[in-house]
């Protein structure tokens, strides 16, 4: 066990914050504050990972063979930290890096390999999820989009929510039921559609978090190639959960946490209100829980560089990081004091943001069960 | 701050005032902590409030009490708590209640006027090993043979048993499937062969106590109501006196040693402390209110199950917050052997005895939300 | 990065591990307590086997783990007084050590040979004699005594470094102590049952636990941490920080989830609970 | 009776109005009113709440306005009508005049400037008339229009103290059932929606986080309660209450905004859906400039840990 970082890490993070300090414009604070799905990150952040994929930092971490350098997992890990502690200037383009691309390479066809894989390491395509359904939520098992097998396509009707970035979307990684829905978890697939087919239909959701951060996307006979079926049919759910384990563990949001800490004492500063004892002592404890949050991600990058299997260290790493996050926002809040009323202040943007916390992942109680039964090895709910 | 949030009519706080007046013979008595260790001492200032005529003071004229109504109960053990000399006892509240409302004459006769007079004693024999907080599923056995029946089993975290004389007890005379209605109520003589009491030392430096039964011996004419149907006056029992069972005022005492405590190691204009006293102050009002809600309730006769568990909630969260408080401040002379590190020891089993707190919750979720079919 | 024990390390866990399952635990913690509260037979069984220079010869990361099975197995020895702070000073100094504010009551203050007294920038060295200390009564799960703060010996600047690595040191305690409490509730929850299940098996129950899991497994780590970069302020500070807010959470938590047996003496959890308390307060709730 | 919640007859029959009032104008639902309406407002004003005196029928009032989410300088116009007198007071229950009333701090934030014509300019428990020398209105959270002030005192009014305390009184009583209908709408939300087979209303970490919020929701309502009865028996204790409640309903509504958040889920983050806007509304009503620190100032000197004036 040891807690240091060796020379090729340290340098590989100077480089990165170099890259950083020269790429991201001075307004980017300003910029990075409605979220990544809105239309002024997304153009930005398209230009970024061109740049990023010029560099071999897009997908540093994938193999050679799919346009990546075989990169160590810590090295990944690094460059995470870096973009989330700079507000995460890759915009949707994270979960391409961090989960598709693996959940490709895994599951993929020889094709849908050679095609997707290529595209994401080059950082030219947005991808959206489509998970969530109006009454299925956390139980993603309850799922009811269908898809009939019509010769050699898919029919597909039913609607998904709360769906990000997908106005911008190229590709949506669709979860849909090939069986009748008492199959519960075993009859759902996964199809790779294009968001240009026919038949589909994309409506913002009006919500406190920013610009074009959710969405309700319709599907009504939504024709879909039996060629852009991701693994076997039915198999769906053993895939997802293949993804949802790197999504769960991808995201160093502990960084993006500190980095709003700093923000807060910088702007309450600026404000001239005084940080008196009771501040300082709080400030301190939320920014050990960011820390906390990172030295349990560090854990699960450990395993991962080891090659074990995942196991519910990640759970607890996520739990830390959604405790960081509420943190940080209560201080925000706190800190803010009437000025936090002012639209558009960073009080005000932490009260959107922090309300939420813990949903926006909508699996903290999942997170939590999967914790006292698989590391604490207590019985599961009767 | 010694002001109750509550100010009743004149006669009621002149009654106030007599019960102060009577109260300053016991002060420093503190037997609401320590009811074990000052047992003589506790006992002969029951006596005297028998002697007042207090301990019926809510019964009726026929019981042979003062027929006054609840807000005086609430003004005499309110005053009792935030003096700190003592509980209300089992006795006069829940047994003779229950008594008076279910009894028969002849058991009437046989307790009231001992209870009354502040002379025999109660200890409460619900919870089991198996079943603290689920006493539906009780499984203390009593088997009728001819005029008696033989009760075998085990109660735990008895309070006052040791100096108690009776355990008001309730034991399972149906199957075990019948849960809550397999249940009967009894006082048993906690003399008799067969009782042994062993002590189970708390973190608070008093105790609780393991009550085993074995094969004791309970005349029929023990028990309380008919078999079977002890769920109905458990409840009841509860009803009447849920008004003195969780006493504001006594946190309004805790905040006034802590922050004479605060003030005597001189951290009073610590930005901190003020925060934490001053949301306290806030917490202590709340509880009072909360406290109001039920005497009002069982002063208009209304279910007040809700007001109740929330009050109960309420009153145990603040205690501890209260007693935490140094802790959570950073003051390590609270360390030390003495009342403020009493409280934070004492108050650990708020949450705990008379109803958790997770009971309590889903009292409140159930009855007052309609949410959760599971408990 | 690398949090795989190395075999040097492993060996050091598991002869800490052997030597703890004999000579600690809370038996043995009880007995002591109702004594002077410390315990020489642990603190020499440690001497002789050689845990005491560990900094020195093989890491503060290694005495930081044997300190932190120490407070798990609830032994009443004040190795990270000895085996840390000290050396950290370039001090070789009599055993028992105690640590001193100035003021706040020493935790193993009347059995301490040697006071090391934090005293702004500087650090002052001083033996202490016969009779000095006062001893204090407690219920934290540790003996208390007042001692002089006065006079000993004046490391000139030496106070930020005995403050960081004293913050190393309890924040290493902490995280022992609540992995006492964390097991010792696991144990429970899953015999215990109420209506008719074991209560291990209510979420409410679960969720709770996760989270003591999350702020045991932290405190660890962020203490082993600060202790493997030889106690940075800033790491030091974040270690305690979270470890005493972690304390005073996880001790309401298990409390609440024990019920009545947490409250009774008989049952041990009280053994490491009531200690979570003096440990996150020992520095003014650092 | 000695002991007695109830606000009385004649409150009850204020409510009732209320209630059909909100619901004529907003069909029954929360009125979702993102922007102060002048229009609503002086349709409010008709009702000539605004002239009542007693604490008990005005929290009556705010009571069925918090329910429904109603916008508008609320306590701030209770406590103005016992500041103002003659034409002024006329005017401002009239709703033809609109008060601003707040401390001033560093920021020179203000509640309501932007639209007001009448300031009052509060410090602990006195209350000066003030003339706005510059406004400058800012947008807020909770859609208020406010405003950054200079503003130049003009004449101190007398009983101040006492319009304070009606000022906290109206607000604790709208700020605890604003928590109350969010824990309520969450509620039946989870008693509908259904996961892994079962209404998630059933599951503990639903159930208790929601009953925590509707105990510390009762004690507020209680407490504010307990206040204007205090209030209109002119004891001693009225300002201390009163600014207990109002911290107690402020700190009670909070908390359910959050735990009704996690409840609704997705959701709850919708603009205009069941649970921002009064989140929102709470939030903005409890952070007015200065108010944490002079509640705080009676409660020290009540619990005794100061003397006066030391906090």
């Amino acid at each position: 066990m040891e807690f240091g970082w060796s020379e090729n890490e340290r340098s590989y993070r100077n480089q990165l914050r170099e890259f950083l300090a020269a790429e991201l414009p001075g307004n980017w604070n300003e910029m990075s504050k409605d979220g990544p799905g809105s239309d002024a990150q997304a153009a930005f952040s398209q230009a970024f990972c061109g740049k990023l994929a010029a560099r071999g930092w897009l997908t540093p971490h994938w193999p050679k063979e799919y346009g990546g350098h075989d990169a160590p997992a810590w090295q990944h890990a690094i460059l995470s930290e870096e973009m989330w502690a700079h507000g995460e200037p890759r915009g949707p383009q994270y979960m391409n890096v961090n989960w598709l691309g693996p959940t490709l390479m895994r599951y993929g066809s020889d094709e849908q390999k050679r095609f997707h894989l290529a595209r994401i390491s080059r950082g030219d395509v947005l991808w959206c999820q489509g998970f969530s359904e109006p009454n299925a939520g956390s139980d993603l098992a309850s799922l009811s989009t269908r898809a009939e097998r019509v010769g050699d396509s898919y029919a597909v009707n039913g609607q998904k929510v709360w769906t990000s970035y997908c106005k911008n979307a190229e590709f949506c990684f669709l979860l849909v039921r090939t069986d009748k829905i008492e199959t519960r978890h075993k009859g759902i697939t996964v199809l790779l559609v294009p968001m240009n087919t026919p038949g589909i239909e994309v409506r913002e959701i009006d919500t406190v978090l920013g610009d074009r951060y959710f969405h309700e996307v319709f599907f009504t006979d939504v024709r879909v190639p039996v060629s852009a079926r991701l693994g076997a049919e039915n198999d769906g759910w053993g895939i997802a959960m293949y993804a949802l384990q790197y999504e769960r563990i991808g995201l160093p949001r502990y960084a993006r946490s500190a980095r709003t800490l700093e923000l807060i004492v910088a702007d309450a500063k600026s404000n001239g209100r005084v940080i008196d004892g009771a501040f300082k002592e709080k400030l301190v404890a939320a920014r050990a829980m960011c820390e906390a949050a990172r030295i349990l991600y560090y854990r699960v990058i450990d395993q991962r560089a080891h090659n074990q299997p995942p196991t519910a260290d990640s759970n607890v790493a996520r739990l830390a990081l959604t405790a960081a996050d509420r943190a940080v926002g209560d201080l925000a809040l706190e800190l803010g004091g009437p000025a936090a009323l002012l639209y558009g202040s960073l009080g005000d943007g932490n009260f959107r943001a922090a309300m939420p916390a813990g949903v926006a992942t909508g699996t903290s109680e999942i997170n939590a069960n999967l914790v006292a039964q698989r590391w604490l090895g207590l019985p599961r709910e009767a | 701050m010694s002001v109750s949030l509550f100010v009743g009519s004149a006669e009621e706080e002149e009654f106030r005032a007599d019960v102060i007046r009577f109260i300053s013979e016991y002060r420093g008595l503190n037997g609401f902590h320590f009811q074990g260790s000052k047992w003589p001492e506790v006992k002969a200032l029951y006596r005297a409030i028998g002697q007042c005529g207090w301990m019926s003071i809510g019964w009726s004229d026929a019981a042979g009490g003062l027929g006054r109504s609840a807000v005086r109960e609430f003004i005499l053990w309110d005053e009792m708590a935030y003096a700190r000399v003592a509980r209300p006892p089992l006795g006069a509240g829940i047994v003779a209640k229950t008594l008076i409302a279910h009894g028969t004459e002849a058991q009437k006769q046989k307790w009231l006027p001992p209870i009354r007079a502040g002379e025999k004693f109660f200890s409460l024999g619900y919870s089991e090993p198996g079943a603290g907080s689920d006493l539906a599923g009780l499984s203390t056995r009593a088997d009728l043979h001819g005029d008696h029946y033989v009760v075998t089993g085990e109660k735990c975290w008895t309070s006052y048993a040791q100096d108690s004389d009776y355990l008001w007890t309730l034991v399972r005379t149906g199957a075990v499937e019948d849960r809550g209605r397999g249940l009967s109520l009894m006082i048993l003589d906690l003399h008799a062969p067969g009782v042994s009491v062993r002590p189970l030392p708390t973190i608070d430096g008093e105790q609780l106590n393991q009550v085993v039964l074995d094969a004791v011996e309970v005349p029929v004419e023990h028990r309380i109501g008919p078999e079977n149907a002890a769920w109905r006056l458990v409840k009841d029992a509860l009803d009447v006196e849920r008004h003195v069972q969780f006493p504001p005022a006594r946190l309004r005492r805790d905040l006034e040693e802590l922050v004479a405590w605060l003030r005597k190691h001189e951290h009073e204009l610590d930005p901190v402390v003020q925060r934490t006293v001053a949301a306290l102050g806030v917490g202590v009002f709340e509880v009072e209110a909360l406290a109001l809600l039920v005497l009002e309730s069982v002063v208009k006769g209304r279910p007040g199950d809700v007001e109740a568990a929330q009050n109960k909630l309420a009153h145990a969260e603040l205690s501890q917050k209260i007693a935490r408080a140094p802790f959570e401040l950073g003051l390590s002379e609270a360390l030390i052997y003495g009342p403020i590190e009493f409280l934070y020891r004492q108050s650990t089993w708020e949450t705990i005895g008379g109803g958790t707190s997770e009971i309590m919750r889903s009292v409140v979720a159930r009855q007052g939300l309609g949410l959760g079919g599971r408990s | 990065m690398d949090f795989t024990l190395t075999e040097t390390q492993q060996s050091i866990v598991d002869s800490a591990a052997k030597l703890l399952t004999k000579h600690a635990g809370p038996k043995r913690a009880r007995q002591v307590l109702a004594t002077s509260g410390y315990d020489p037979e642990l603190a020499s069984a440690l001497r002789e086997a050689g845990f005491l220079s560990l900094m020195k010869e093989t890491g503060a990361l290694e005495a930081a783990m044997v300190t932190e099975a120490i407070s798990a197995r609830a032994g009443l020895v004040h190795f990270g007084a000895a085996a840390m702070v000290a050396p950290a000073l370039g001090m070789e100094i009599d055993e028992p050590v105690a640590l001193s504010r100035q003021r706040g009551p020493v935790r193993y203050g009347a059995s301490a040979k040697t006071l090391l007294i934090l005293d702004g920038a500087d650090v002052r060295v001083r033996r202490v004699d016969s009779g000095e200390a006062r001893p204090m009564r407690s219920n934290f799960g540790f003996p208390f005594a007042e001692l002089p703060a006065d006079g000993g010996e004046r490391l000139s600047g030496a106070g930020a470094k005995m403050r960081a690595w004293w913050r190393v040191v309890l924040a290493v305690e902490i995280a022992g102590a609540l992995r006492g409490c964390l097991t010792f509730t696991t144990d429970y929850v899953k015999e215990r049952r109420q209506f008719g299940r074991a209560i291990g098996s209510f979420q409410a129950i679960q969720h709770r636990l996760a989270d003591c899991v999350v702020l045991t497994e932290a405190s660890r780590w962020l203490a082993y941490e600060a202790a493997f970069q030889g106690a940075p302020d800033d790491g030091a500070e974040v270690a305690i920080s979270y470890a005493a807010a972690a304390a005073r959470r996880v001790f309401h938590e298990v409390h609440q989830m024990n019920g009545a047996i947490g409250f009774t003496r008989e049952h041990d959890l009280h053994v490491w609970s009531m200690r979570l308390q003096a440990l996150a307060l020992e520095m003014g709730g650092a | 009776m000695s002991i007695d919640f109830s606000l009385g007859e004649e409150a009850d029959a204020i409510a009732q109005t209320l209630k059909r009032f909100a619901r004529d104008q907003a069909g029954g639902a929360v009125v979702p009113c993102a922007r102060f309406s002048p229009d609503l407002w002086r349709k409010l004003c008709g009702l000539e709440i605004f002239s009542l005196t007693g604490a008990k029928e005005i929290v009556a009032v705010m009571e069925a306005l918090g329910k429904t989410n109603f916008p508008g300088p609320l306590a701030t116009t209770f406590a103005a009508a016992q500041l103002f007198e003659g034409d002024d007071r006329a005017r401002i229950v009239s709703g033809e005049m609109l008060v601003a009333m707040g401390e001033l701090h560093g920021d020179g934030l203000f509640p309501w400037a932007a639209i007001a014509q009448r300031f009052v300019w509060c410090e602990r428990d006195r209350a000066f008339a003030a003339r706005a020398i510059s406004i400058e209105p800012v947008e807020t959270l909770g859609c208020e229009p406010w405003g950054k002030v200079r503003l130049e005192r003009e004449s101190e009014f007398r009983h101040a103290g006492r319009a304070l305390a009606i000022a906290d009184i109206a607000l604790g009583a709208y700020l605890a059932q604003a928590g109350r209908y969010l824990v309520e709408a969450a509620s039946e939300h989870a008693k509908t929606r259904t996961q892994f087979g079962r209404p998630i209303g059933d599951y503990q970490a639903v159930a208790h986080a929601l009953a925590r919020c509707a105990t510390e929701l009762a004690a507020a309502a209680a407490l504010t309660r307990v206040a204007a009865h205090s209030f209109d028996a002119e004891r001693k204790n009225c300002r201390v209450t009163s600014a207990a409640a109002k911290v107690s309903a402020g700190k009670a509504a909070n908390s359910a905004s959050q735990v009704v958040h996690q409840v609704f889920g997705a959701f709850g983050v919708t603009e205009e859906g069941p649970v921002f806007p009064v989140a929102r509304r709470i939030r903005q009503l409890t952070l007015t400039p200065g108010a944490d620190a002079t509640a705080r100032a009676h409660l020290l000197e009540h619990v005794g840990l100061i003397r006066s004036e030391s906090v």
